[in-house]
């Protein structure tokens, strides 16, 4: 096993323990910093695929922005942050086993493929991930509607918010 | 490839020299090699933020017409050092309900948040740091580890206080990193990277010549994102007394304290790179790294000098004008700056040297003077509009 | 390997040394508690209730745009590193992309909601 | 080095975590804390496809930002939606939400 794998490996770990941390803590604010610790094992799993780029925007914008939101949230919602009721539903063996058998079946699903286990090819020499994108973002022949999209998109999300939720009446 | 020219390579060669003449593996001995330099850079780092405390103590008396620390050693010089071991032999309380996982990781990133930075100061230009294309990004991730830390450190100490405090610094932490993002913006536009280095050697003209407008901005949104004033609400005795940090004593308090003023000096030391060429300085960078060190090192201080200036003269301003300041007058000026920078970058490609830096520099002064014609003629009306108030209730 | 090896080594000796520095508080330091000294320090006036009140929501507002902005900045931040090889209608998209955001924040200022009340 | 399948796991366990905590929560903002572990999941996979195919077909990263721009929004207007809701009903609790059983 290289030392890459063997990065891999405890990285995964640790994401998918935080991750289930998530899941099952009673506490939300505690719940909201293990997604911290997950999204940051994320950020570390996109430094593996050699995407500087995506691991530090994944800090910018999970760690930096939205779990600063969740918290915020959270006190703003607190009569429930710390009572006693179970925090899972009745249901929660059901909705366990429908979360292992989409975990099974993507697994199963993925296996026929052919690219299944292929290995990535070496980046080519002086190969610019961030200069690709400004291009493709903004080339008219690529990207630029998703560009433009994403920014209506991100303005009906702020009117959209600020209206639902503060509306004086 | 001597010593003096290269310090770094030739040191690490001679170590991983040795590590690999004892049987080690190559691939380890190296990344052994690369751990201690890291150790070394953050025990300087941890040194050196030792001598912040005696210097920034030494300027306020300055300003504030005292003499400052005198009595401990020569000019007080060991001062910092006693306040260590006050700090080591004091008493570390952790409030009753508290959340003690939470309360003690705080210090610790907020500390880390703060060493991590140098990860990407490109010290000499033999001596790049970590030579990450993402380096203006890395800048804003640090400071969300920040974020996150002071605001650990508020809910998990159980106390209104510390709660109301963080909270709010948070909600001004955040409110600034927007104009700072977008002023990180402009020298990626002039140097076409996000390369702290890329950033230093595109600045044949300090950027702060170019766009003096921007390296303003920077330093109101780098002041804010310190939490220094007048911006230092956490510091308001009669309303939030010590802010985020009040249950904190000790060295977990000592990790916050130090962690601002290695904040302050190292946020001098971007200020220096992103608008004053860094370690640049009429080619005298490439005579030696140590000479270029030095240049980086005088030019971070006197950016920690300015930052200490604002603070010493300036009055704590209230939250709501920090916000409203932030949100109404310096995000959209930030953005129509960046959008102008663009539109000039393009128009004037290919222009002479002179041309270009010319006319950028006027279009960031007409920038500017818009903005604050704007600004007067609104604070104008609502002058009129409060004392028409005032007017008419007086009459009554 | 990559560069990231190195910062993955600076998060970790970041962290070793305020570790280190708090561990050798916590060495030397008395331990002698009593429940007046781990009470809540509220200016020596007893503490009342808990820690954790109810905000206002303008902390919410404040972190959506913030939220808004960040997001928008990573899309800029590849603009901006490109923009000096391309031409002007890369500009205008940039003025476009910017604009419409700007609406958004237009649209918060006047609904009142960047008030601090 | 690292085989595709490794991250495609990886990425099908940290979606399976998330769908069991949209499931079974009770507080809508765990919920929805559920929903970013699920979008988190899809970037996984997004960019290991990015990297494992033609590392200069730029698609993997950029709807990877998409995803990044779409989570953002939904958490924005799914917590707004929480607190709306906190404000009228004074409870957060999905199961109690219940006024259109009616």
């Amino acid at each position: 096993m290289t030392a890459e794998q063997i990065i891999f490996l405890i990285v995964a770990l640790f994401t998918l323990g935080s991750a289930l941390m998530v899941v099952t803590t009673r506490n939300l604010i505690h719940a909201a910093l293990w997604l911290v610790a997950t999204l940051f094992g994320v950020a570390v799993i996109y430094a593996l695929l050699n995407a500087g780029f995506m691991a530090v925007v994944q800090v910018v914008v999970y760690i930096g922005a939205i779990a600063i939101l969740f918290i915020f949230a959270v006190m703003l919602t607190r009569k429930d942050l710390r009572d006693n009721t179970p925090q899972t539903n009745k249901n929660w063996w059901a909705g366990a086993l429908i979360a292992v058998l989409t975990f099974a079946g993507l697994v199963f699903t993925l296996q026929g493929w052919s690219g299944f286990s292929k290995t990535a090819s070496a980046v080519p020499l002086g190969f610019d991930a961030i200069s690709q994108l400004g291009e493709q973002l903004t080339s008219p022949t690529a990207y630029v509607l998703p560009f433009e999209v994403a920014s209506v998109l991100l303005l009906a999300a702020l009117v959209g918010a600020v209206y639902v939720a503060f509306n004086k009446k | 490839m001597n010593f003096w020219n290269d310090p770094l390579k030739v040191a690490a060669a001679w170590l991983e020299g040795i590590f690999t003449g004892w049987g080690m593996d190559a691939v380890l001995a190296h990344v052994l090699v690369v751990f201690l330099g890291v150790f070394l850079l953050i025990t300087i780092l941890m040194v050196l933020d030792i001598f912040l405390v005696w210097i920034e103590r030494k300027v306020v008396a300055r300003f504030q017409d005292r003499i400052g620390p005198n009595r401990v050693g020569p000019y007080g010089l060991i001062q910092p050092f006693a306040d260590i071991i006050k700090l080591i032999i004091k008493e570390d309380t952790t409030p009753d309900g508290a959340d003690k996982v939470v309360y003690n990781l705080a210090p610790i990133l907020s500390m880390m948040s703060v060493l991590i930075l140098w990860a990407v100061v490109p010290l000499a230009p033999v001596m790049l740091g970590i030579d990450l294309n993402v380096g203006v990004l890395f800048l804003i991730a640090a400071g969300a580890i920040g974020t996150l830390s002071i605001i650990m450190a508020g809910w998990s100490s159980n106390n209104k206080f510390a709660m109301i405090g963080g909270f709010r610094q948070v909600a001004v932490m955040v409110a600034f990193e927007v104009p700072m993002l977008a002023m990180l913006m402009i020298p990626t536009i002039f140097a076409g990277s996000m390369n702290m280095n890329a950033i230093i050697e595109a600045q044949n003209v300090w950027f702060f010549f170019i766009s003096p407008l921007a390296a303003l901005i920077f330093l109101i949104a780098a002041i804010a994102e310190l939490g220094r004033a007048p911006f230092d609400l956490a510091e308001g005795e009669s309303e939030l007394v010590a802010g985020f940090n009040i249950e904190y004593s000790g060295m977990k308090f000592g990790m916050f304290y130090a962690g601002e003023l290695l904040h302050a000096f190292t946020f001098g030391g971007f200020w220096a790179i992103l608008f004053f060429g860094g370690y640049r300085f009429f080619g005298l960078e490439q005579v030696s790294p140590f000479l270029a060190i030095l240049i980086l090192v005088i030019k971070a201080m006197l950016g920690y000098w300015v930052i200490m200036w604002v603070k010493y003269t300036m009055m704590r301003i209230r939250i709501d004008q920090m916000l409203g300041f932030n949100w109404k007058f310096l995000t959209p000026l930030s953005f129509a700056l960046v959008l102008v920078t663009a539109l000039m970058n393009t128009l004037l490609r290919g222009a002479d040297s002179w041309l270009f830096v010319t006319g950028m520099f006027l279009s960031n002064v007409v920038v500017g003077w818009i903005a604050l014609e704007i600004a007067r003629s609104v604070a104008r009306k609502e002058r009129e509009r409060v004392e028409g108030v005032k007017a008419v209730e007086a009459h009554h | 390997m990559n560069e990231w090896l190195y910062v993955a080594l600076f998060i970790v000796v970041g962290m070793i040394i305020p570790i280190g520095a708090i561990a050798a508080g916590f060495i030397f330091g008395p331990k002698k508690p009593n429940p007046i000294k781990q009470s809540t320090y509220e200016c020596g006036i007893e503490p009342v209730g808990e820690a954790w009140i109810q905000f206002k929501a303008q902390y919410y507002i404040f972190a959506l745009v913030f939220l808004v902005f960040d997001v928008e900045a990573v899309f800029l931040f590849p603009w901006a590193v490109k923009l000096g090889q391309l031409g002007l209608y890369a500009v205008m998209e940039g003025i476009v992309f910017v604009g419409i955001l700007v609406v958004g924040l237009v649209y918060t200022w006047r609904k009142g909601m960047l008030e601090w009340v | 080095m690292i085989p595709l399948s490794w991250y495609l796991i990886l990425a099908a366990a940290l979606f399976g975590i998330g769908l069991f905590g949209v499931l079974v929560r009770r507080n809508a903002v765990a919920i929805l804390l559920g929903v970013e572990l699920m979008l988190n999941a899809v970037n996984i996979n997004l960019v290991a496809f990015w990297r494992y195919g033609d590392v200069t077909l730029m698609a993997g990263q950029v709807f990877a930002i998409i995803v990044f721009a779409v989570a953002a929004a939904e958490v924005s207007v799914g917590l707004a939606l929480v607190i709306s809701v906190y404000r009228r009903r004074n409870t957060v609790v999905a199961d109690e939400l219940d006024l259109l059983k009616w």
